[in-house]
């Protein structure tokens, strides 16, 4: 009902005027873009781009926040004073400070390397810039590099389907070649992608090398790209070790005691029992955190990185679509969260403990 | 007033409710809309919404909100109702005229876009920049005006958009970017207070965009529309007549001629058939000055910025604007 | 460590413990021979399971010394490991490892810290499982046991170490009556195996079934200690008897 | 089973006892308190010198400033009102800074459990709320009235914030409840509800509620933009904190509310005095990572144009004679940022501490 | 309401309890008189605490009627919520409210449920921690307890409502030996004062000494009912026989 009145209401000022502008083409361009993108590309091309390098962004940085986020946890409840102390302040500085704050902070340090006309190249091929960082490459067109991603994550899946099963079948040598097996033919399809979908007239690997006022040749990753996924991975990283040092709280003492007694070393004790159980009590709340931290990826805007918000936010400014644009990027947000929440889920579902007889 | 305006005029909505709900910003766009030390407004749009309020109401003084909104929210803002017009650096293109149903009204500012580079690489031209790297304010149109020129000149640079003004001066200064576009007020002002001093940049000649910018109303309120059109045609008619806020006391006690009387409400005409009073454009001028006044105080030889007219001067001058005719 | 084959399995003489302030263990003096079987009682509080968790280094002592099996208890990483090799422990409350199965949680520490092959470690832990009578829920998760089931899986989980020491702390306690004489039923076949073990337990009828020797803590001092009939029927002190007669009585 | 609240009161040891077991008890431990100890004070070292060392504090400065090596405070001490009070008419910013201290008084009274209470802490809110109403909007007691839009700065985040906070709190309540009810269409139904809101960024869940609610509702039902966007941004909170509140009930033991019913106590007896308390209690650090992330977040209403403490920063520096100086009014207002969510931090430190949480 | 005055402290008739599929009671037939003092005994899983816990409405049963002091337990709230004031239960975990002093846990049903002036309700439940010997713990909190006085807070909580029945489920299953005695001795005081009593229970010392009636139950039937002397020395049924050998055998 309400949606029906806002419509006419917004019809009849003349507000909204259908997703026709979709297949206009922009006319600007994008410094970022995991696909094929050019001024004279359409709306619909630029969403997508900016669709994809939020997705970019957000497979880079929520493990990362992760890995910290589990390090800083440890260290808040690993016993050592100073580790505890800094573990504190490390929390404490960047939960407390705006993102945005942090982000200029990062980006501001990133620039302060050298530029690309005074930067020596270590080990030959890699040169750290205020441009950005210019790694070594390989000549292989995106489409082969997409395939090859997927073979590796089906590699994966099977890896792990294999061992959820692993216990209707009573040989678990055989198991274990087989997935040795799995990994050999994945990884030759993955060699045999790249040298099929090879650049015709260069060579395959790419070197970075100095022409002009930039670098050329090899993978850049722009400052800004590295500033976002720093700053996510930090600030995010701060809310989870909150979480992860709440679930070591919750693993019951004797389940360490246990372990000791059984004459396992102090990393075996963490890395076997500690981490694993108590990444099982907090999984519902990191579901929660981590469609919040997904949100925060839209923090680009700032410093020129290309996500999903801030295509929308450009085409608000070009195409004038206001209304028509905020809902495409609920849409979004909601299709991706919707999504990343089914999959964490299911991992929550597949690690469940099993059973409730338990006694703890 | 006068029963010739529209019922559904924004002009009698605002005329009944005594107050004026102008556009402001959602933080400070140089030279047009800023903040002074006592939290007061300032700046080439502020200046317009004042004009525009003292001419309704003949003073700005408790008839004049300036409504703080964001980009995004301009247009909706201006259909809801919640702003009568949007007086917010808002260059016209066809989508805005067309699409969404909104009018402009002449322009009353021709921004030039030009680009700002380290003078260390000696360039002369845009083209010098060829391979570089350069930083763009994202949001109006700048960024589409960039992107065609360098490629109608064959140049290839590698564009950066920032959002906000003050980190795509920060990239530049820390040598992101090897060329700064932006709007001529904004390069200006970066480079008087560059950090290794202004004498290591250079602006070149090179004008990347021309933007129009006008002010906004909603489509099909001819009399509102007017009232804009006409306010800007006083603004200029006073420069080109030489009457500023100091002078027009003496002047219209003292008419040099008939129009001039006319355009100060010393005989009758000019406001009434607008619905206003016929003294408006004196309480205009009396308030915010000429259009000389505006500029030179907000972004020309008065300010910091010290800007210098160019395309924005009168026709007389090498400008390209013009008063409309007073009969 | 010439010394060692010849040891005591469990030597403490003078050894006290503090809880900061708290003095939890005076001067205990106890000494274990391989093979024997001593059954710990003592009211709530007394210290037993400070006492036992000092032998594996669960809890540190302040002063005195503990050997096992002739290896002196001290600060020394290796020697604390080597003695956690030799002492299997089961807890009142099980600490199984919930995330594993149970095979898994029989083979962790063969593999880990014994290095032995998987292969091996598994046949072990079956055989203990076996042992235990519940082979057949080697694949299942410690959760989808029954308390009973539990208890008998952290028994096979302690002895697929092959210690020389298990040490019970009331193994007994959280069960109802049924199970608990499934798993005093393990026990005492250990027991008659000749597996050298200390266990604190409320059980009178196990002390009397299997032990060599009773021993009567109170106030963190060892009180009393005798054979099993003696213990009962002539105890010495006034605390033990009154004991004796609350546990026997209701 | 149950849960003493009395932390184990260990006696305390003399420091250089808690030096030597806590810092320095193992060789890893000594190397990991000297290497960490060194950084950190080579970090305070450099932010002294940017901060103090090389710093100008003065306006009349300001050329020399420009050219500084160390930190330009001299834009703060000339904008530092417009930080504060934003665009609040400049004669009456007294009017603001007492509304500020009427809430941080509030927010800090009711931190003291002799206001917990059915009683006191409503009354206290009531209170705290209409002093700062009265203050800011004026019309009464011959304060001159000042439009909500002219409300600005520190004010007005914490208006929003603990606006926000005091209507989803609630909220979140009566959402946790509808997503246990026991009638699967309702609790389905919230479910929904739920992933849904939490799924979108806040920018657009305020921009719908600001700029699209008006088109949908009655004139005379969609009130002052201000108030909208604080219902909307409550709702959203509610949403992410019904699921931390489902948490921590689902954390209880079943016998606690069978015990409650078994004594003969209604639904919402048990609700109020045996769940919710142990509920908040399970779930405090979570919470408090919700709270400051809501603080923080209250920045995001620029995107309607209000100056909240973030947006008077930029204004703060967007003129023509500071435009250099932005770094600095960054860390200016991120200090101020600093100070209000650390506390809060703290202060959840302090809860976590008095009822017990973790101790087992 | 006129058949309230005499008729039976319990009535259950047809009684069936299911779990989804799984039949948890059949057909339970149950009186107990004013003033009588019942036991329920069984092997693990047989439906006692089923039982108790449908007698309040803590599960709902499917058929069958159930009379609590000649209140019908049926889908009108009001009626469950009078029977559940009528009668007090104690959990075998005691369930305690731990962000509670004891007192409060005493004092918050007479408030809330009965409305009682806070004032009253404190001496009364001052008076029943008396009652149960521990009135000096009143202010402290549940987890500062030991488990027997724990349980004890359980009781005194259950009576401060002054019900006319009291359930008690395991009372004695999570304690040590010595608390156990403590708590039955609190018990076995209540049943000479004539307070209706069910209690499920392994401890056939208690039955013995204060039972009217003991019920054995298997697989959700009620199996055998008798007076303690014929259950114990004279069995009729031969899972009886079973399962009192077991209990009283190790
Ligand atoms: N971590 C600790 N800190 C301080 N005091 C402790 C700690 N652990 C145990 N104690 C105290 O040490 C004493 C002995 O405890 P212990 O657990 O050994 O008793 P117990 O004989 O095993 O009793 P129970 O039969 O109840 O298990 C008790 O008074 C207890 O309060
Ligand atoms: N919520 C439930 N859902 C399904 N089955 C249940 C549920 N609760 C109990 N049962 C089953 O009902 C049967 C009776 O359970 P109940 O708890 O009454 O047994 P009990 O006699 O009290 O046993 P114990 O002595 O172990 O406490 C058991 O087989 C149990 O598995
Ligand atoms: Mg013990
Ligand atoms: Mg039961």
């Amino acid at each position: 009902m309400m949606v029906l009145t806002a419509r006419t209401n917004l019809a009849a000022q003349g507000l909204t005027s259908g997703f026709g502008f979709l297949e206009r083409t922009t006319g600007w361009r994008i410094s970022f873009s995991l696909i094929e993108y050019s001024t004279s590309s359409t709306y619909a091309r630029a969403i997508l781009v900016g669709l994809l390098n939020s997705l970019f962004l957000g497979v880079l940085s929520l493990p990362l926040a992760t890995l910290i986020g589990i390090s800083i946890g440890v260290m808040r409840t690993s016993g050592n004073g100073m580790a505890e102390l800094l573990g504190t302040i490390y929390v404490e500085i960047f939960r407390n400070v705006p993102i945005i704050l942090q982000l200029f902070f990062w980006y501001a340090l990133l620039l302060a390397l050298p530029s690309p006309r005074n930067a020596d190249p270590i080990l030959g091929s890699i040169a750290l810039t205020g441009r950005g960082i210019y790694i070594p490459g390989l000549n292989v067109s995106g489409a082969s590099v997409l395939v090859a991603v997927l073979i590796l994550l089906a590699g994966a899946a099977l890896h792990l389907r294999g061992r959820k099963t692993r216990w209707a079948r009573a040989d678990r040598g055989q198991i274990r070649r087989e997935q040795r097996f799995l990994w050999a033919v994945a990884s030759l399809f993955t060699v045999m992608c790249f040298w099929l979908g090879r650049l015709p007239g260069t060579p395959l690997l790419s070197l970075p090398e100095a022409r002009g006022l930039n670098f050329d040749g090899g993978i850049s990753i722009s400052p800004e790209l590295m500033a976002c996924v720093i700053a996510i991975s930090v600030y995010g990283g701060a809310y989870i070790a909150e979480i992860i040092r709440s679930g070591f709280n919750a693993v019951p003492k004797g389940m360490s005691e246990a372990g000791r007694a059984l004459g396992l070393s102090g990393f075996q004790v963490f890395a076997r029992i500690r981490l694993p159980l108590a990444i099982r009590i907090v999984m519902p709340t990191m579901i929660n955190q981590f469609v919040w931290l997904f949100k925060a990826t839209t923090i680009g805007i700032a410093i020129s990185f290309t996500d999903f918000f801030m295509v929308i936010s450009t085409s608000i400014n070009q195409s004038g679509q206001t209304l028509e644009l905020i809902g495409i990027l609920m849409a979004g947000f909601l299709a991706i969260n919707y999504s990343l929440a089914w999959v964490l889920n299911r991992v929550n579902d597949a690690i469940a403990l099993r059973g409730t007889q338990l006694r703890m | 007033a006068s029963s010739e305006v529209a019922d559904d005029s924004r002009l009698k909505t605002v005329l009944d409710r005594g107050l004026l709900q102008c556009s402001g910003h959602n933080g400070s766009f140089l030279g047009f809309a800023e903040v002074n030390d006592e939290g007061n407004w300032k700046g080439i749009d502020i200046d317009l919404c004042r004009a525009l309020a003292a001419g309704l109401f003949g003073t700005a003084k408790d008839n004049l909100e300036i409504v703080p909104i964001s980009w995004a929210q301009r247009w909706p803002a201006l259909q809801s109702g919640d702003i009568d017009v949007v007086i917010k650096a808002s260059g016209w293109t066809q989508s805005r005229d067309t699409d969404l149903n909104l009018a402009f009204s002449r322009p009353y500012f021709i921004s030039t876009y030009q680009t700002m580079a380290h003078a260390e690489l000696g360039a002369e031209t845009l083209a010098d920049l060829g391979g570089g790297t350069l930083c763009v304010g994202a949001g109006t149109s700048t960024e589409r005006a960039a992107a065609t020129y360098l490629e109608a000149n064959n140049i290839e640079a590698e564009l950066l958009t920032f959002e906000n003004g003050d980190e795509l001066r920060n990239s530049y200064y820390e040598g992101r970017c090897d060329g700064q576009v932006e709007i001529a007020p904004g390069l200006a002002a970066g480079r008087v207070d560059a950090p290794n001093g202004a004498e290591n940049h250079v602006i070149l000649p090179d004008v990347i965009a021309l933007e129009a910018v006008g002010i906004v109303v909603p489509e099909g309120d001819d009399d509102w529309l007017d009232i804009q059109n006409w306010m800007l045609s006083s603004l200029w008619f006073a420069e080109a007549e030489g009457i500023t806020s100091e002078n027009v006391d003496d002047i219209r006690a003292n008419p040099p001629s008939e129009v001039v009387a006319k355009f100060l409400g010393v005989t009758p005409g000019y406001g009434e058939r607008l619905g206003l009073d016929d003294d408006w454009a004196y309480n205009m001028i009396k308030e915010v000055g000429s259009y000389s006044e505006i500029y030179d105080r907000n972004i020309g030889s008065g300010s910091r910025y010290g800007l210098e007219r160019g395309l924005n001067a009168l026709y007389k001058d090498g400008g390209v604007f013009y008063p409309m005719i007073i009969d | 460590m010439e010394a060692t084959m010849s040891a005591p399995a469990i030597r403490i003489s003078g050894m006290n413990k503090l809880y900061g302030q708290f003095h939890a263990l005076h001067d205990i003096d106890l000494t274990v021979e391989r093979g024997e079987k001593v059954v710990i009682c003592g009211p709530s509080g007394s210290g037993k399971s400070t006492l036992i968790r000092c032998i594996n280094r669960l809890e540190e002592h302040q002063s005195g010394t503990i050997e096992v099996m002739g290896t002196c208890l001290d600060d020394n990483v290796d020697h604390i490991d080597e003695i956690r090799r030799e002492a299997g422990m089961v807890f009142q409350n099980f600490n199984l490892f919930p995330h594993m199965s149970v095979l898994d949680n029989c083979t962790l520490a063969p593999v880990l810290a014994r290095k032995t092959p998987r292969a091996d470690a598994e046949a072990t832990a079956l055989r203990y499982l076996a042992r235990v009578k519940i082979p057949e829920q080697a694949h299942k998760f410690p959760g989808e046991l029954s308390g009973g089931q539990q208890q008998r899986v952290a028994i096979a989980r302690a002895l697929c170490m092959n210690p020389k020491i298990m040490l019970f702390d009331e193994p007994t306690s959280a069960l109802d009556p049924e199970m608990i004489s499934e798993v005093l039923d393990v026990m005492v076949g250990l027991a008659r195996e000749g597996m050298t073990m200390v266990c604190v337990t409320h059980e009178m009828g196990f002390a009397r079934q299997i032990a060599d020797r009773v021993i009567f803590m109170a106030d963190g001092r060892i009180v009393e200690q005798a054979p099993p009939e003696d213990f009962f029927n002539n105890p010495q002190n006034d605390r033990t008897r009154a004991f004796i007669g609350q546990v026997m009585g209701h | 089973m149950t849960v003493g609240f009395s932390a184990h009161q260990i006696p305390r040891q003399p420091l250089p006892q808690i030096l030597k077991d806590h810092y320095f008890a193992t060789k890893v431990d000594t190397v990991v308190t000297v290497s960490f100890g060194l950084l950190t004070l080579w970090f305070l070292w450099s932010i002294l010198e940017w901060a103090v060392l090389h710093a100008y504090f003065d306006p009349a400065n300001r050329d020399a400033c420009v050219q500084s090596k160390g930190a330009c405070w001299a834009v703060v001490s000339a904008r530092w009102r417009i930080v504060l009070f934003g665009l609040y008419p400049f004669e009456e910013q007294w009017r603001s800074g007492l509304a500020c201290l009427a809430i941080i008084l509030t927010v800090g009274l009711s931190c003291l459990p002799w206001f917990w209470n059915a009683k006191r802490l409503p009354m206290l809110w009531i209170a705290g709320f209409a002093a700062f109403y009265i203050l800011m909007r004026g019309g009464v007691f011959g304060l001159t009235p000042v439009n909500e839009r002219d409300w600005g700065g520190l004010a007005l985040t914490l208006f929003i914030f603990a606006a926000v906070v005091l209507i989803g709190m609630p909220l979140a309540i009566v959402f946790a409840l509808l997503r246990r009810s026991e009638l699967p269409w309702i609790s389905r139904t919230m479910a929904l509800v739920i992933d849904t809101i939490r799924s979108l960024p806040l920018l657009t869940i305020m921009f719908a509620f600001a700029i699209v609610l008006p088109f949908a509702t009655p004139h005379w039902m969609s009130g002052q933009q201000l108030y909208r966007v604080i219902v909307g941004y409550a709702i959203f909170f509610a949403c992410y904190q019904a699921e931390i509140i489902r948490g921590g009930m689902q954390s209880l033991p079943a016998g606690q509310e069978e015990a409650a019913k078994a004594l003969g106590l209604g639904y919402w007896q048990r609700i109020s005095h045996i769940v919710l308390p142990q509920a908040f209690r399970n779930a405090l650090p979570p919470t408090i990572n919700q709270v400051v992330i809501t603080f923080k977040e209250t920045s995001l209403v620029t995107i309607i144009g209000f100056f909240d403490i973030l947006a008077s920063g930029r204004a703060a520096s967007g003129t023509s004679e500071w435009s250099f100086a932005t770094v600095e009014v960054y860390v200016f207002v991120a200090f101020i940022f600093f100070v209000f969510v650390f506390s809060l931090s703290r202060y959840g430190a302090y809860l976590e501490r008095r009822l017990g949480v973790g101790v087992r």
